[in-house]
């Protein structure tokens, strides 16, 4: 189910270079949204929505944390919001990760700069179902990173920035080796990084988080396509992803 | 307030649709409110067989507005009536048929196909979609080849027909009167506006087709002369569009000469746009002294009585 | 870094020039700035004879954008040759004379009466403003009409002349092609698209002209696509315009094609924007990694591959 | 001299139906605006700069009062700012009332709506030299009446309404009776009041403050102009006016 909503910004923090997390306070969002999905948000002065993915969730205080990056115009006119103002939000969308079904005991979760949050969510989620969680986390640089902590309470938590200035030096694939079996992986950041993991974990059970520019945001506009892998036809990312099992779609 | 009005095919309860292309076929925006409290529903395009549309990025914001090329992207005619139709028809709201092509010939079928179904009401004639390589908006750009397709739709079908313009030409008036003559039961206006934007990082266009179509409050004065200027030339009626966002702007579609309006980019800003604006417009036809929406179409095509201007 | 950029007549220190009809003769901006900061100005259109212009309302604002209906109002090109350029030869900057006439023999007139001064270096040929009933923008909806100006302007005038395009047509290319033929030194584009707003309480059209050009942020991708267009069929130099409003906009338009760039309506929001871009400018090129204004243009112009769309 | 500056919002006041007064601060419009000037102001969102009158200057605090009603976007929008935020201006522009060339003993103000604000500021400096001021204010209805008591502490003042519901009833040009001799008029108001007290005054010396819509503010552009009443030309309202002598401009 989906709702328009508003929700109040309790708290922002600039929680990295140019990385902002707010906590929102909704009922209706804290209580139907499941790890990947995302808020769709409208920002005073633009005409689309934008997609940002729910990092955490407190049910018991309503709370809705997110994180995100200045990268343009709305992200930095949202940057601006203040707490005691609210926003507008369309949500919760998308399918997000499937946890019900599949009973992994041990998860790698992969993430890439701003695709770190939702990852959150779900490692959050799982852990409290007993899941083994091991993380590589991946950075352009040091002042870029945030919620490394956080992971760390999750598991263990491999950090790789670009130019090695934190953690390891490399890309996120360059630590694969460091970890030993899990049973699936997830794993949400730039294309070109998917593109990587998907072909050196071609063997592994896993689950890829895409982003694209949306138009509505509930699949009725058909801006956000993605080609299925058996090259016969389209999903939308904003309806039947942003979460898609790894084998079924086509990344290039 | 009486919001209904009656058009070719169309007896509807208010002047409100979603635009083609901005509302699917209506199911994901069914979970927000009822389409009953629509006026009509405007589909996607339908094409002959099914399209998968363009590249992505497909769409951009830009100000007050937003690029798109989806690319007509559509599961075809057949598909459609089979499986979005019936799910349109169980609200109570007129259905029309957005018909799409790269030759005279696949507009002829797709026409012809929705004789299959008794649940659409009208066809709208899309010769002005900037986003195929083929087809679309040649067709609209040329008088000649837009009354060629508007007749040989007319022939095949038994619905009224909307030919939806581009705004794309150097003289709209002069399509309008060449559909019109072809024997169009109505006009739809207007399209998006052919435009590019810069990706400045990858220093190319940001759309991935290059160019894509200009939507939202941006073009909304282009749209309102276009419409102002037709409608002093034609005598059937107009579905007016571009940048609604509002039930002022509805007033202002209808004083420039729209009998209707559709409702495209806003949808996705807010999904309830459409309720929202069947909501307010009996307060605004009120404040301006307007008893019906018949009572304020075309009243704001003003004729000097001099030449005031000193050229 | 350099900004410097050399066209036909026009050896300019940056790349940025106000716009016709959005700067006056400079007078105003004067007191705000030094006009020697700037890489050229461009003129109010000149016309023969003195004239008053349109009634008021002349201006609206529209969503990221505004409607003007002046109607070319101006002193005459005696006046302006005796009074405006005088001033503005004290600065710095290269002088661009914008005219404009009803006739093609007003055009004539006009530009040959810039040959009596040595202080302009160009000629902008303005076939394409929407706002007078006769001439204007007649001649920029025409190839034929549009050679046929450029031709006689070229045969009086002993100064590079830039035709400046009207958007409002269906094919800008041909138009830019016809006037290349017929001797253009370079391309001015885009002027305002034509547009209307309707003023609700008095229920008529809120510009007394009725219509208006639309200029301002709504309009820059039709501008860069237009750009992007007509650059790959043109060998002339291309001034680019059409809601300009910070340095990365005008990165845009020169990875479109642009060679220098026109501000016009920015100025009214920030009589400072001119000097604000022509500083913001060297950290913008750097930041996407070029060292000079000619090293970006037409650089986002890009041939693909394969045709990877699947219509 | 003209400025481009940020002026904070110290105060603001609903003072009337949809009528709201701001006291910005800023030293260099304080000390160089002059009655009847006013100021282009920059509002988020928005093409076009809006023309807004000083309605007090108090010199010694670099406080600039000004009054405005919301009738559009702008104005709404400008209405939603909050002290501590500060707005972008252009000014002090345009020609005010001419007070220094001519030494009137006694004057008559006659404003309309929210053309009442420059008569106070020039009410206030005219009284400060000795000036003995009559006031006409027109209101549409009483919930719209506001410097009501500031223009008593001037001199005599007579308030209308349209619909009677405060003071006397009709137009400001129904009162004209009731006020003895005066030296010049000064007037601001909506077009029509301004014709109708230029016929009714057409033997007296008096002043008119003019609006049009504005592009640029200072001169440049000709969206502002009004025909001269020669017929031989036009002025520009934002450059030449907004004041203008009563026998120089064409009210048609
Ligand atoms: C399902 C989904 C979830 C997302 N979750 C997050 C999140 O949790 N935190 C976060 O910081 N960002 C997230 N994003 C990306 C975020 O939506 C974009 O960064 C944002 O829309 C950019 O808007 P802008 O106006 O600031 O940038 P624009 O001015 O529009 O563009 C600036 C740059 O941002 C990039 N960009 C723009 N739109 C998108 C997009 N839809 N997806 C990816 N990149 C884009 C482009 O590379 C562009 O160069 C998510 C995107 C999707 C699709
Ligand atoms: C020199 C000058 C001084 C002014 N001083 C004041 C003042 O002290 N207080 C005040 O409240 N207003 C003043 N105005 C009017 C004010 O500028 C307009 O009300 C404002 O620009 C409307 O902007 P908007 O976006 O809210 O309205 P819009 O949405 O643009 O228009 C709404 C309505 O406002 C009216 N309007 C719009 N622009 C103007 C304009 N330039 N002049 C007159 N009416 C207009 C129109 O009738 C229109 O229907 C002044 C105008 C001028 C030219
Ligand atoms: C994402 C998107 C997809 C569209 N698809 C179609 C389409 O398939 N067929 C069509 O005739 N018009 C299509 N249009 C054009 C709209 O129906 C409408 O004419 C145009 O967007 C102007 O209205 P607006 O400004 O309210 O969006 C599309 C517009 C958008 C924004
Ligand atoms: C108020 C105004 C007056 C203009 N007058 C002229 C003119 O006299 N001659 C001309 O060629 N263009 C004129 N233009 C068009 C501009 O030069 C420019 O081409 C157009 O506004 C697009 O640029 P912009 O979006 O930066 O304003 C005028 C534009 C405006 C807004
Ligand atoms: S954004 Fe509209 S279908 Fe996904
Ligand atoms: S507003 Fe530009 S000249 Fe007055």
């Amino acid at each position: 189910m989906i709702n328009k909503v508003n929700m109040a910004i309790l708290k922002k923090k600039f929680i990295a270079k140019d990385t902002i997390e707010f906590v929102l306070k909704n009922e209706f969002i804290s209580h139907h949204a499941s790890p990947g999905q995302f808020l769709h948000i409208l920002i005073d002065g633009l005409t689309l929505r934008r997609p940002v993915s729910i990092a955490d969730i407190d049910k018991s205080s309503n709370e809705v944390t997110i994180a995100f990056k200045i990268v343009g115009t709305g992200t930095k006119k949202l940057a601006s919001y203040e707490p005691g103002q609210s926003i507008d939000v369309l949500g919760p969308l998308g399918n997000g990760f499937d946890i019900s079904n599949t009973h992994p005991k041990k998860v790698l979760l992969i993430g890439g700069g701003i695709g770190i949050p939702p990852l959150y969510h779900l490692g959050k989620r799982l852990s409290e179902n007993n899941v083994k969680i091991i993380s590589i986390l991946g950075y352009q640089t040091k002042e870029s990173v945030f919620y490394e902590r956080e992971f760390q309470e999750l598991g263990d938590t491999y950090v790789v920035t670009d130019d090695g200035t934190h953690g390891y030096q490399g890309l996120v694939t360059d630590v694969l080796t460091k970890v030993s079996s899990f049973d699936t992986f997830y794993t949400c950041g730039p294309t070109p990084m998917l593109k990587a993991i998907k072909e050196r974990l071609s063997n592994s059970d896993g689950y890829v988080s895409l982003e694209e520019r949306m138009g509505c945001g509930i699949g009725a506009c058909l801006a956000c396509v993605i080609p299925t892998s058996d090259g016969e036809g389209y999903k939308k990312i904003c309806q039947d992803g942003p979460v898609f099992h790894a084998k079924e779609v086509n990344l290039s | 307030m009486n919001l209904s009005v009656n058009l070719p095919g169309l007896s509807m309860k208010n002047p409100i649709m979603p635009a083609s292309g901005c509302f699917g076929f209506g199911r994901e925006y069914s979970s927000f409110f009822d389409l009953s409290t629509l006026g009509a529903v405007i589909m996607k395009s339908a094409t002959k067989n099914e399209r998968l549309g363009n590249p992505t990025p497909r769409v951009a914001e830009t100000s007050s507005g937003m690029l798109n090329a989806i690319g007509l992207q559509n599961p075809g005619v057949e598909k459609i009536i089979e499986s979005e139709i019936p799910f349109l028809a169980d609200y109570d709201t007129c259905i029309i048929a957005n018909i799409a092509g790269s030759s005279v010939e696949e507009y002829e079928y797709v026409a012809e196909s929705f004789n299959q179904t008794d649940h659409v009401d009208a066809l709208e004639l899309n010769i002005s979609c900037p986003n195929v390589k083929e087809g679309g908006i040649q067709f609209g750009t040329d008088p000649y080849m837009a009354a060629f397709v508007t007749e040989t739709v007319k022939k095949v079908t038994n619905l009224p027909v909307y030919v939806k313009l581009s705004p794309n030409v150097t003289d709209i008036v002069a399509i309008a009167k060449a559909v019109e003559s072809a024997g169009a039961d109505g006009l739809s206006m207007i399209n998006t506006l052919t435009g590019m934007q810069m990706h400045l990082p990858s220093q190319k266009p940001l759309i991935a087709n290059k160019t894509g179509g200009l939507s939202g409050p941006a073009i909304k004065p282009i749209a309102i002369r276009m419409i102002y200027e037709v409608k002093q030339q034609v005598s059937i009626p107009i579905i007016g569009m571009g940048g609604i966002a509002n039930a002022e702007d509805v007033l202002e579609f209808l004083l420039a000469g729209a009998n209707a309006v559709a409702i495209g980019t806003a949808n996705f800003n807010n999904p309830f746009i459409c309720p929202e604006i069947i909501n307010g417009l009996p307060n605004v036809l009120n404040k301006y002294g307007f008893h019906s929406i018949n009572e304020a179409v075309g009243k704001g095509i003003f004729h000097e009585p001099a030449d005031l201007s000193s050229s």
